[in-house]
């Protein structure tokens, strides 16, 4: 056991994959010598060599497009984007061909590649930087979508991705980065793909969330007065969606808030508050209610957090939902 | 010296067999066997016949949308230069390489009946399926190429793709990774003139498609592209190069005789003078021409080819239309390794529930309201 | 006033702005002598000359990206990408660029343009040539997303979006592009952008649809009991939806089925369905049910109707839905 | 002729003024004037200036991320040889460019300060704002050209992007729109060996990023990148080329003396000789070396200038801290010309309701429940 960041528990798992299986290899801008602008792939080129550790030329489509050329042939393709921002121009090999190829080939051919992207705001970066985009991948078929927020889950999850057969995008929350340590094992293990951790029991209200949202929500909470008992759900896995462990909750405390950083309209909280008046319809107490980013650019960084869903909202929506 | 020479490059066409069917000895040397050349007539002029085929089909409705081949065959020469280790990622004009390579040609109609079984590449055949989006497939050669370096396993990654396709992104992506990996590729262009009514010359102000490999450092060549020798010693050459980190770009000029798909009419675009001019260079007059002056071809062997091209022909399109039915399950199942739950569900219920998505959906019978809605 | 397919009022549309504005230009792959491959564009270039109708090189980002920069310095841009499944190479233009120049200057830099797409299943092509898109680039902040259903409607929406001084997506759902006629005025008019249209008046239930579902939903309306009144309305616009036409039609009913190509998850159902239940939470009977594409890719054409959510399964959805 | 060359390249490279700050003086001729020369030399050390205390700002907590322009700052040139009406398209590193035609450069500081009206390009000025997406914003220098063109207005747009930037396909795709479309646009490639921590050998193995240019028939020049006569003289050239529809790609062989950004250290992966070897080659010193040759330049003067210098950064960073705090109304207004009423109705609850979203949402206290509920 050591008491890891979110940036070092990523850092061990690659370092323990790659170390167990020779043919994981990472590939990306600066992810060598620089160990990534975030440091999360530190050390892992002097330790396992140029050629498993990829520099590559700045280009996103071609990061992708290769790392699912590798994937077909027999390497396990770990590629970086350095911001999600930048997935924009690799999105066409993610969505048209990555996902694609296993049902287009009915399954001779196989994409068994890990996305890893650093996603959302709240570090004062420039444009481009802060933003989003999980529901865009939630809706695209294919793919597995997931969203660590603690260090052990960040271990046990990336594992999971990079031993699964089929492409995962890993997205890493950057706020959380260094924002505070847990204690993960120093042995391999895994956290399913497709389950959602219940980060708090509760009776009167569910709240669901994932990724830096977390923390948010874990604030929030504490902001409330002590009779209010929520239940706080951790989504992880964003495609394909634990709706069991949702629906359950719901069906247990009648009133659901779904909080994220994306922009509300189309955003993944639509798709909960739909699932869960689909299947808790008769036991729900007040709309679900979304606190989300607005219809809006995530702002430059002065304005970051009049955008963002910080806790003081959280809590707001939290006690409107739990008065209805 | 203030002004000095920073870059010089040049780039050479090679064409071995010509338009009269006429061969360059010299550089014929090493290159395609009498038998190999009997064998790729024999080869062409099937595809030629199940080109013709797959339009009367689509015309009848019994296939979808197709484009012919019909002009193109001679890059089926490609598939004797490479070794059965070697891949081939294409678009879709070079079933003739494919099919050589160990494709069964059905796969290729059963694609274009709208039937992903088309695309379940037989196990042990390196090989991906034709690509429908443009100038994308070419990434997954440059990753299939540097895969096999990596794993230092002897395989070179072929691609082709069209004139048109050159103009894509993704294209410069490829030609980029390539050229810095070190990766075994090789890169065909088969500039056939047109991308559907898109002129050469509104492609690109480049006056060889060859010339954009320059950008990448990438060895560059332009080869006739209906001459089946000259495509076989550009391939052979590279293999030698690709094995030694050094990917090439070749350009082949060739035309597209027919339409751009069975959707669409080259008339409404494409002068017949520029048709006709081209009919000459018909890839598979100028074999046949060649062999006959060999005195390896006579009219009589042509009758019996043509007979058997029939009968090979009539059983492709048989394999293909005496397929079962698709299952619908396979909607689902195919998506991943393991179905999800919520996705199984769906496929569970596609057929017996309403919406064919909610049989867990709450209804009046559900027992158990929440008190506050009793 | 003539009788015409949507292929042709998209024509004549382009043809009227064409002729009023000089500064509108038409860019795309074969939209010239060929007219495009549905002819949508067909005898333009004949009329107004190669330099406003545009046969670009075979690369949609440099049509996306060129589209943008042509906007940005006075030419009203009509970029047409030939298949929705081809947006993927736009992708990072159209939602990193164009949605985003009016914000990031702080209206210093405007985007005028309007970028067709032909969507959507149901014609037997091959793959991606029969997506449905539309909720990802209603979860873009800064696009206008457009689909008519109607001959009339695609005339005025189409000169609306040419003349909105932002970046509208208008989809053109190409299994109806000839699938019927209607009368359609010579003059020019607008169809607002926003505005969604109650094509048929009922009491009972709502369905909420667009694009070419417009038709499977009327045929399944067709279908069901005389005694079952069913108010259907066509969104027309994706984004910025008519929350209040939708919203005022389900507390009249009570009940709503929403129905689309798109795959399920995160599809834009969520979000109306999302929508209806924050906003018509106690005059809900039942809940909002979805009837919608699987969590797949559009199979190739074999199977393409097993797949789309054709009428037969629209009546269902709304038996239930009333039934419940 | 069974083997014939298809075609031939040869790119030159230009300098003028050396690194001993020795000019050329028949290439000179016709470009820079003495009052130029020293008009340059002031604003390039203006910018030096900015730039280090930008860095410190950025220490000190009072600017974000900020990518110094340091050891690029003959760029400058480009906008001397531009006209009023053309368009700069750039990335962060031409900042002197951009200042010299027009942008307050306290604009730079409020982006980096994270404030959109850093963006907000002043009325009339003809310029984008700093593309943050790396190697995309090309193309719309690609489309502003084309759109000068199709108006039959004089205009040319000049666009600057790194070396690592033309890894992108949007590069390829750029250049390739401005061949084809004969548009009038300058693309200047600022090699400065570096795209953050990659390396230009691992960037492409091309041997020059001006040969690029020829996989699209454009002009192609590489020229010093430190040399303000060179740059000069080349954009010139490529106004003239531009507006004859010949587009140009000019590299320019620089360096950037400082980390990548405020968020990077350049030791974790650069050799401090090569830095060393670069210093030597500053645009500054050679051209400061070269007035004083002329005796245009002396101590005093310096002196003189760098408190000029002091006053005015002062000035361009007080401009930037002082202004006014952005409105939260503008995160929604800017998003269109006309608000749609949902994101009017979050603009105008985003601080008085709880959830900023859904002040509409029925609450107990909405009178007419449904019967069914009721
Ligand atoms: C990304 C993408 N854009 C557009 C299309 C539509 N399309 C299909 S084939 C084609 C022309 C291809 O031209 P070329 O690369 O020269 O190949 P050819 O058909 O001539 O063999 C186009 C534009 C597509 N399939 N994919
Ligand atoms: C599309 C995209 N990918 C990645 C980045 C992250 N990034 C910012 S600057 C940079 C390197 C740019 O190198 P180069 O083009 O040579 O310009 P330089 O910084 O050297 O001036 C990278 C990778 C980005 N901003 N945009
Ligand atoms: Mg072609
Ligand atoms: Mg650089």
């Amino acid at each position: 056991m050591a008491n890891l960041t979110l940036v070092q528990a990523i850092n061990l798992a690659l370092t323990q994959e790659m170390e167990a299986d020779d043919s994981v290899v990472i590939l990306g801008e600066d992810v060598g010598l620089n160990g990534g602008v975030f440091r999360v792939t530190e050390g892992l080129q002097q330790r396992f060599g140029d050629h498993r550790v990829v520099d590559t030329p700045l280009a996103e489509s071609g990061i992708m497009g290769t790392a699912i050329g590798l994937a077909m042939n027999g390497i396990k393709s770990i590629p970086e984007i350095q911001f999600e921002g930048f997935l924009g121009p690799a999105y066409d090999q993610l969505v048209n061909h990555g996902a694609r190829y296993r049902s287009r080939t009915r399954g001779a051919v196989t994409v068994p590649m890990t996305v890893r992207v650093p996603v959302g705001g709240g570090i004062h970066a420039p444009e481009l930087h802060s933003d989003s985009p999980e529901a865009i991948y939630a809706h695209t078929p294919g793919l597995k979508v997931l969203m660590p927020s603690s260090p052990y889950d960040a271990k046990g999850m990336l594992i999971s991705a990079i031993r699964d057969p089929d492409p995962c995008i890993f997205f890493e929350p950057k706020r959380i980065y260094r924002a505070f340590r847990e204690e993960v094992p120093e042995d391999e293990y895994t956290v399913p793909i497709g389950k959602a951790k219940i980060v708090e029991e509760g009776s009167d209200l569910t709240v669901v969330t994932w990724g830096a949202m977390t923390i948010q929500c874990i604030n929030a909470m504490d902001s409330l007065p002590e009779d209010l008992s929520v239940e706080l759900i951790d989504l992880r896995t964003i495609y394909p969606l634990d709706v069991d462990t949702i629906v359950e909750s719901v069906q247990k405390t009648g009133r659901c808030v779904v909080a994220h950083e994306a922009p509300l309209t189309a955003g993944l909280g639509a798709e909960i508050s739909a699932l869960v008046q689909e299947r808790c319809f008769l036991h729900l107490e007040a709309p679900v209610q979304r606190v989300t980013g607005f219809d809006t650019f995530m702002p430059y960084y002065k304005m970051e957090l009049d955008y963002l869903p910080e806790a003081p909202r959280v809590a707001e929506a939290i006690t409107a939902c739990a008065a209805y | 010296m203030p002004i000095k020479v920073a870059y010089q490059a040049t780039i050479e066409y090679m064409q071995i067999l010509d338009e009269q069917g006429v061969l360059d000895a010299d550089l014929a040397r090493d290159t395609l066997t009498d038998d190999q050349v009997v064998m790729l007539y024999e080869h062409m002029s099937m595809c030629r016949r199940l080109d013709e085929i797959a339009f009367k089909l689509q015309r009848s409705g019994r296939l979808g949308t197709y484009p012919q081949n019909m002009g193109q065959e001679a890059i089926a020469s490609v598939a004797l230069a490479a070794r059965k280790q070697d891949w081939m990622v294409p678009c879709y004009r070079e079933n003739a390489a494919l099919f050589l390579h160990g494709l069964p040609p059905e796969k290729i109609l059963q694609h274009w009946m709208g039937d992903e079984r088309g695309n379940q590449i037989p196990d042990g055949l390196n090989m991906l399926p034709m690509s429908i989006p443009i100038g994308t497939h070419m990434l997954h050669a440059a990753g299939i190429g540097w895969a096999a370096k990596l794993r230092g396993i002897d395989q070179v990654a072929f691609t082709f793709f069209g004139d048109g396709s050159t103009s894509e992104g993704d294209f410069h992506e490829a030609c980029n990774f390539a050229g810095v990996m070190e990766a075994p590729v090789v890169f065909f262009c088969q500039n056939n003139g047109w991308a559907i009514s898109t002129p050469r010359k509104k492609q690109t102000r480049a006056e060889t498609f060859a010339q954009k490999g320059l950008a990448y450092g990438l060895k560059v060549r332009q080869v006739d592209g209906n001459d089946i020798f000259a495509i076989y010693k550009a391939a052979q050459e590279a293999i030698v190069d690709a094995k030694a980190g050094k990917p090439t770009l070749i350009e082949t000029l060739t035309y597209r005789l027919g339409d751009h798909t069975t959707a669409d009419d080259a008339r409404r675009y494409r002068d017949s003078d520029e048709l006709d001019a081209a009919k000459k260079k018909d890839p598979l007059i100028r074999v046949r021409k060649y062999l006959e002056s060999k005195d390896l071809w006579s009219a009589d062997l042509e009758d019996a080819m043509v007979e058997r091209n029939k009968v090979k022909v009539d059983d492709i399109v048989a394999r293909a239309t005496n397929i079962e039915a698709p299952k619908t399950s396979d909607i689902f199942d195919a998506m991943f390794a393991t179905t999800p739950p919520e996705l199984a569900r769906q496929r569970d219920t596609m057929h017996t529930h309403s919406l064919g998505q909610f049989p867990q959906q709450e209804t009046l019978s559900n027992p158990t309201p929440h008190p506050a809605h009793a």
